[in-house]
C-alpha cells in the first residue's frame, strides 16, 4: 500500500465507515448483537481519550520544565513553574495512592480546586459590570434593541423589582417568550441545518482536517 | 470655552471610566445584604411550579428517578445546590428510588455533600438511593446508559459491585426509569436526544441561572415538564415545599447586584449619548 | 427496517446527500456557482494578523471548548477551519502562533493543522511544537490559562472559533476591558453567542460557523454543499408556514408527517 | 469571632489572592492561576487512570472482554504522534474519536434541533380567545423565519429578503439581551456564594 493510503485514505475511509454505521444503528432496526457492538464503541472514545491523556501531560511538562531550568529568568516564573508541576504532581500522587474519595484528596479538592473554581465565576461578575460599561452602547438600531431588552430582563430577575412593582415582571418576561423563544428558534434551526451539513461532508470526506490537518 | 471643554473632559473620562471603580462599588453592594439581609418575599415562576407539580402528582413511592450530573464545582454552591437539594429533598419525601451518576468529573464529590444535606428518613444507601460515579463521555456515555445499564456501570462510586446492590437490579436499560432529571449547565439537548426522544421518558432540568432562556422554547413545546434554575429556582422550589434553606437566604443580595447591572447599563448609555451630543457639536 | 419515528429524519438525511450530489455534478457540468455574501468576522483575521505583522506580536487561536469528554463536536471541527487558516496567515506574515488545545484528544489534532498550516506555506521548519500547547481540561481552569498567555505573551488576536460554554466569556472578558487585544469569537451553541457580543470585536453567529470552512477556502465543493444549506433553511421556512397554515385549518398532518 | 478553621483559611486566602487580579496583575494572582491549572491538571489525570481501571483494566483482567483490547491498541497507537517518522500512525486512532462522536451529535441533530423546532413552532397556530397571545404567536412564528433568512449566504440581503434579515437580526439582538441577562445572574450567584464564604464562613461576620 502506498504511503499517501495508509496516511490518508485509509483513516478518512475509518472514520466514515464508523459514520455509515453509527447513523444505521440509529435509523434502522438491528439484532441486538450488533447495536451492542455499536455501543461498545462509543465507549471506545472514552478509552481512546484517556490514552491521548499522556500526551498533554508530556506537553504540559514540555512547557513548564524548560521554564524551570532556564538560569537567569524571571525568578519568580521559575518559581510558579516549578510550583505548578508540583502542586500538579502531588494531586495526581495522593488520587492514585488514596483514591478520590479519601480524605486527602478531599483536601486538596475541597480546600485548592473548588474555591478557585468558584472564583472563575465570581469574577466574571465583575467582568461583566466592566464589560457592559464598554460595549453596551446603543450605537445602531441593533445595538439599542439589546441594550434594551437586556434591561428588561435585568430588571425582571431583579426580585424586589417583581415585589414592588408585579406588572414589570411581564415586559422582561415578554422578550424572554417572543423574541427570546423565536431568535432561539431560528438559529437552533440554522444551526441543526449546518450539523447535518457538516455530517454529510464527513460522510464524504470533505472535511479531512481532524484527521489529516489538511484543508 | 473653557468650561465647555471642562465638560467635554468630564464625558470622555466618564466614558473611559476606570472600571476598577465599577468592580469596587459592586462589591461593595453585595457586601451590605450578605451581612444584614432584609428578607424580601419572591415569587414563583411557573417552569418551577410544573416542575414541582409534576413530581408531587406524577412520582410515587418505588417510582425510579435517574438524576443525571454534568455539574462544575465553580457553580455548585449557589447554582446547583439550592435546586438539587431542594428537589432531590422532595423526591425522597415522595419515596422515590434515586439514581444519581454523573458525566462530569467532581459531581460524586458534590452528590456526597448532597446526601449530608438532606432529610433522608427512612431511606437505605443501596436499597432506595445511590451514587453511580462518575463515566466520562458526556453525551456518549448519557446515551450508552440508556441502551444498557451494565455496559457503563459496574461498581458505585465507593467501589461495591453493582450485583450486591438491590436497587440496581430493577434497572436494566432507560426504559426502567420513570422520571430523568439532568443537572446541567450547559447542554440542554443530550436529555431529549438520549431518552425522550428515544424512549419516550419524562424528562426535567436543573440548571445553573443561565439556562432559563435555553430552556424556555423546549418547556414552551412541553419536551420537558418543567425545570428549576438556579439560586432563584431552588429558593422558589422551597417556597413551594414551605421549608427555607439556602436559596431564599441569599435572595437579598442577588436583588442589589442585579440592580447594579441594570444602573451601569443605563449609565453607560447616558454617556454615551451625551458624549455622542458633544462630538456632533463639534 | 427503517425505525418507526424516525422515518422523516433519515428521509431528511437521504435527501439532505442526493441535495449534494446534485448539486456537486451541477457544480461540475454547468460551472453553477453562485456568488457567497461576505462574512465580517472572518475578513477580520487578515486585519488582525496584519496588525500583528507590524507590531510583531503573537496571536492567539483555539478550535475551541469541546465538553469533557464530548470529545470532538461538530463545532469544532468547523472551528477547526479557523484555526488552520489562522495557522497558515501566521506562517505566511513569520507572526508567532499560539495554539492551544483544550481536551488531550484535541492536542494531536491541533498540532498536526497547525503544522499542515505551516508545511503549506512551504515554512516547515517554522513551526514549533511548544507553540501548541494542552493547558488544561477544566473548562474554568482553561479559561484562566487562555487569559494568562494573551496578557503574558502580549497577543495582538484572541481567536476562538468553535464550541464554546458560559467559560467563553472569562477567554475574552479581560482582553475586552483592557482594549489592546483584538478578540474574534465565534461558536453555533446559541447560549454562549451573547457572551461574544458583550466582549468580541467580531462574532461568528450560530450557523456562520459552519459555512467558514467554504468562506476561507472558496473550494466550490464547499460552497456547493453550504448551497445545500441555504436551500434547507428555505425547507424548513416553507414547513413552517405551511405546517401552521395547516395547523390554523385544524389539521396537524404535518406534525404526524414529522414525527413519522 | 473569626474562624479557626485551616481549611477555611487556605479558601480565604486563595480567594482574596484569587480577587486581587481586580485591581491589578500581580504575584499573588499568578500563584493562584498556577495552583489551579496545576491542580487542574492533576485532577483530570487521576479521573483518567480511574477510568481506565474500571473500563479496560478490570472488565480484560477479570471479566475476560477481550474485545477491550482493540480501544487499547487503538490508544497506544494515538502515542505514536511523538515520532516525527510514524506521527501519521495517530491519524487511525483520531479518525475513531472523530466519526463516533461526529455521527452522534449529526444523527440526533435532525430531530432535536430541526423537526422539533419546527414542529413547536406550528404547534403555535391555534386561535386563543385573548388577542394578545394570538399576536405574540404570530410574532414568534414570523420572527423565527426572519431570523432563518438571516443566515441565507447565497442570496444579496436586499429587498423582501434584506427586510426579513434585518428584523431577524433585530430578534437575536432581542434574544442575546435576554440571554446576557441571564448569563450575568449565573455569574452573580456565584460571586454571592464566594462572599458568604468570607464574610460567614472565615470572618464570621453575621
Amino acid at each position: 500500500m502506498s504511503s499517501y493510503t495508509l496516511r490518508n485514505q485509509i483513516p478518512l475511509a475509518i472514520a466514515s465507515l464508523i459514520l455509515v454505521i453509527v447513523f444505521a444503528e440509529y435509523f434502522l432496526a438491528m439484532p441486538k448483537a450488533v447495536s451492542d457492538f455499536i455501543s461498545g464503541l462509543q465507549k471506545w472514545t472514552v478509552i481512546l481519550s484517556a490514552f491521548a491523556m499522556v500526551l498533554s501531560l508530556l506537553s504540559v511538562t514540555r512547557i513548564h520544565v524548560p521554564r524551570v531550568m532556564k538560569t537567569g529568568a524571571n525568578m519568580s516564573d521559575r518559581a510558579l513553574s516549578a510550583w505548578l508541576l508540583v502542586i500538579m504532581v502531588i494531586t495526581i500522587l495522593v488520587g492514585i495512592g488514596f483514591d478520590t474519595p479519601s480524605a486527602q484528596y478531599q483536601f486538596i479538592f475541597r480546600n485548592l480546586f473548588s474555591p478557585l473554581s468558584s472564583g472563575v465565576w465570581a469574577i466574571m461578575a465583575f467582568y461583566y459590570c466592566g464589560a457592559i460599561l464598554r460595549s453596551f452602547r446603543a450605537r445602531s438600531l441593533e445595538a439599542t434593541v439589546l441594550v434594551v431588552a437586556g434591561f428588561l430582563v435585568v430588571t425582571r430577575n431583579t426580585p424586589v423589582i417583581s415585589a414592588i412593582i408585579p406588572w414589570w415582571e411581564s415586559l422582561g418576561t415578554w422578550i424572554m417568550n417572543v423574541p427570546g423563544v423565536s431568535g432561539m428558534r431560528g438559529l437552533v434551526i440554522g444551526v441543526g441545518v449546518g450539523v447535518v451539513a457538516m455530517g454529510i461532508r464527513m460522510l464524504l470526506q470533505m472535511e479531512r482536517r481532524p484527521i489529516t490537518g489538511e484543508a | 470655552m473653557t468650561e465647555k471643554s471642562e465638560k467635554q473632559d468630564l464625558t470622555t473620562r466618564l466614558e473611559r471610566l476606570d472600571a476598577r471603580y465599577v468592580y469596587l462599588f459592586f462589591a461593595a453592594l453585595l457586601i451590605i445584604p450578605i451581612v444584614v439581609p432584609f428578607g424580601l418575599p419572591i415569587l414563583v415562576t411557573s417552569p418551577t411550579r410544573d416542575f414541582y407539580d409534576y413530581v408531587e402528582k406524577n412520582v410515587g413511592k418505588g417510582d425510579r428517578v435517574l438524576i443525571w450530573g454534568t455539574m462544575t464545582t465553580g457553580w455548585w454552591p449557589t447554582e446547583y445546590r439550592p435546586s438539587i437539594v431542594a428537589v432531590s429533598q422532595h423526591l425522597f419525601n415522595r419515596g422515590a428510588k434515586l439514581y444519581y451518576i454523573s458525566d462530569g468529573a467532581e459531581d460524586p464529590l458534590l452528590v456526597d455533600t448532597v446526601f449530608g444535606m438532606i432529610d433522608k428518613g427512612p431511606a437505605k444507601y443501596g436499597v432506595d438511593y445511590v451514587s453511580l460515579g462518575y463515566y466520562a463521555g458526556g453525551e456518549v456515555a448519557l446515551s450508552a446508559f440508556a441502551k444498557d445499564v451494565y455496559s457503563l456501570v459496574k461498581t458505585d462510586y465507593y467501589g461495591t459491585p453493582v450485583d450486591q446492590l438491590p436497587m440496581m437490579k430493577e434497572v436494566k436499560t432507560a426504559k426502567d426509569f420513570k422520571f430523568v432529571m439532568h443537572v446541567t449547565g450547559s447542554p440542554a439537548e443530550w436529555l431529549l436526544r438520549q431518552y425522550k426522544t428515544p424512549y419516550g421518558i419524562d424528562c426535567g432540568w436543573v440548571g445553573s441561572s443561565g439556562m432559563v432562556g435555553i430552556y424556555m422554547p423546549y418547556y414552551a413545546s412541553r419536551q420537558v415538564v418543567g425545570f428549576v434554575c438556579g439560586l432563584r429556582g431552588g429558593a422558589e422550589y422551597e417556597t413551594l415545599m414551605k421549608r427555607p434553606g439556602i436559596g431564599l437566604a441569599s435572595t437579598d443580595a442577588m436583588s442589589a447586584g442585579h440592580l447594579y447591572f441594570a444602573l451601569i447599563m443605563i449609565f453607560a448609555n447616558i454617556v454615551y449619548y451625551i458624549g455622542r451630543k458633544e462630538r456632533k457639536k463639534q | 427496517m427503517l425505525q418507526s419515528g424516525r422515518i422523516l429524519q433519515f428521509v431528511y438525511l437521504i435527501v439532505a446527500f442526493a441535495a449534494v450530489v446534485v448539486l456537486f455534478e451541477l457544480q461540475k457540468k454547468r460551472g453553477f456557482l453562485p456568488k457567497m455574501r461576505r462574512l465580517a468576522a472572518l475578513d477580520a483575521i487578515e486585519e488582525v494578523v496584519g496588525r500583528a505583522t507590524e507590531m510583531g506580536r503573537p496571536i492567539h487561536v483555539s478550535p475551541g471548548t469541546p465538553s469533557l469528554g464530548e470529545s470532538i463536536e461538530v463545532e469544532t471541527i468547523a472551528g477547526l477551519a479557523v484555526t488552520g487558516y489562522v495557522a497558515k496567515l501566521c506562517a505566511r506574515y513569520g507572526v508567532r502562533c499560539i495554539a492551544t488545545a483544550f481536551l488531550p484528544e484535541m492536542l494531536p489534532i491541533v498540532q498536526e493543522v497547525v503544522r499542515q498550516a505551516y508545511i503549506a506555506e512551504a515554512k516547515p521548519d517554522a513551526y514549533k511544537e511548544e507553540d501548541v500547547r494542552y493547558l488544561t481540561d477544566q473548562l474554568d481552569a482553561y479559561a484562566t490559562a487562555v487569559q494568562g498567555i494573551v496578557e503574558r505573551e502580549n497577543c495582538v488576536g484572541n481567536i476562538v472559533v468553535g464550541r464554546l460554554y458560559g467559560v467563553s466569556f472569562m477567554i475574552f472578558a479581560r482582553a475586552a476591558i483592557g482594549g489592546k487585544t483584538m478578540n474574534i469569537g465565534g461558536t453555533a451553541y446559541y447560549l454562549n453567542v451573547p457572551h461574544l457580543v458583550a466582549t468580541c470585536d467580531y462574532v461568528l453567529i450560530g450557523e456562520e460557523l459552519f459555512a467558514a470552512e467554504a468562506y476561507l477556502t472558496q473550494n466550490p465543493r464547499q460552497l456547493m454543499s453550504l448551497f445545500s444549506q441555504d436551500i434547507f433553511k428555505f425547507v424548513s421556512m416553507g414547513l413552517v408556514v405551511l405546517g401552521t397554515l395547516l395547523f390554523l385549518a385544524g389539521s396537524g398532518a404535518m406534525v404526524t408527517l414529522l414525527k413519522m | 469571632m473569626i474562624s479557626t478553621d485551616v481549611a477555611i483559611w487556605i479558601q480565604a486566602a486563595l480567594i482574596l489572592m484569587w480577587l486581587s487580579q481586580l485591581y491589578k496583575q500581580n504575584i499573588f494572582y499568578r500563584f493562584t492561576e498556577y495552583t489551579f491549572i496545576g491542580v487542574a491538571v492533576g485532577h483530570s489525570t487521576v479521573l483518567v487512570y480511574k477510568n481506565v481501571v474500571s473500563m479496560v483494566y478490570t472488565p480484560i483482567v477479570f471479566k475476560a472482554d477481550f474485545l477491550l483490547i482493540i480501544p487499547v491498541i487503538l490508544g497506544l497507537l494515538i502515542w505514536t504522534r511523538l515520532s516525527p517518522k510514524y506521527g501519521w500512525v495517530s491519524r487511525w486512532p483520531m479518525a475513531v474519536i472523530v466519526g463516533v462522536s461526529a455521527a452522534i451529535a449529526v444523527r440526533g441533530a435532525i430531530k432535536t434541533q430541526i423537526y422539533d423546532q419546527i414542529i413547536a413552532t406550528i404547534q403555535l397556530g391555534v386561535v386563543r380567545p385573548d388577542i394578545l397571545s394570538n399576536v405574540n404567536n404570530f410574532l414568534i412564528v414570523v420572527t423565527a423565519i426572519c431570523t432563518l433568512t438571516y443566515f441565507v449566504y447565497f442570496k444579496e440581503h436586499k429587498g423582501a429578503l434584506g427586510t426579513a434579515a434585518k428584523i431577524g437580526r433585530i430578534t437575536m439582538m432581542a434574544t442575546f439581551g435576554n440571554t446576557i441577562a441571564w448569563a450575568f445572574a449565573g455569574r452573580l450567584n456565584p460571586l454571592i456564594a464566594l462572599l458568604q464564604t468570607l464574610l460567614l464562613d472565615w470572618l464570621h461576620l453575621r
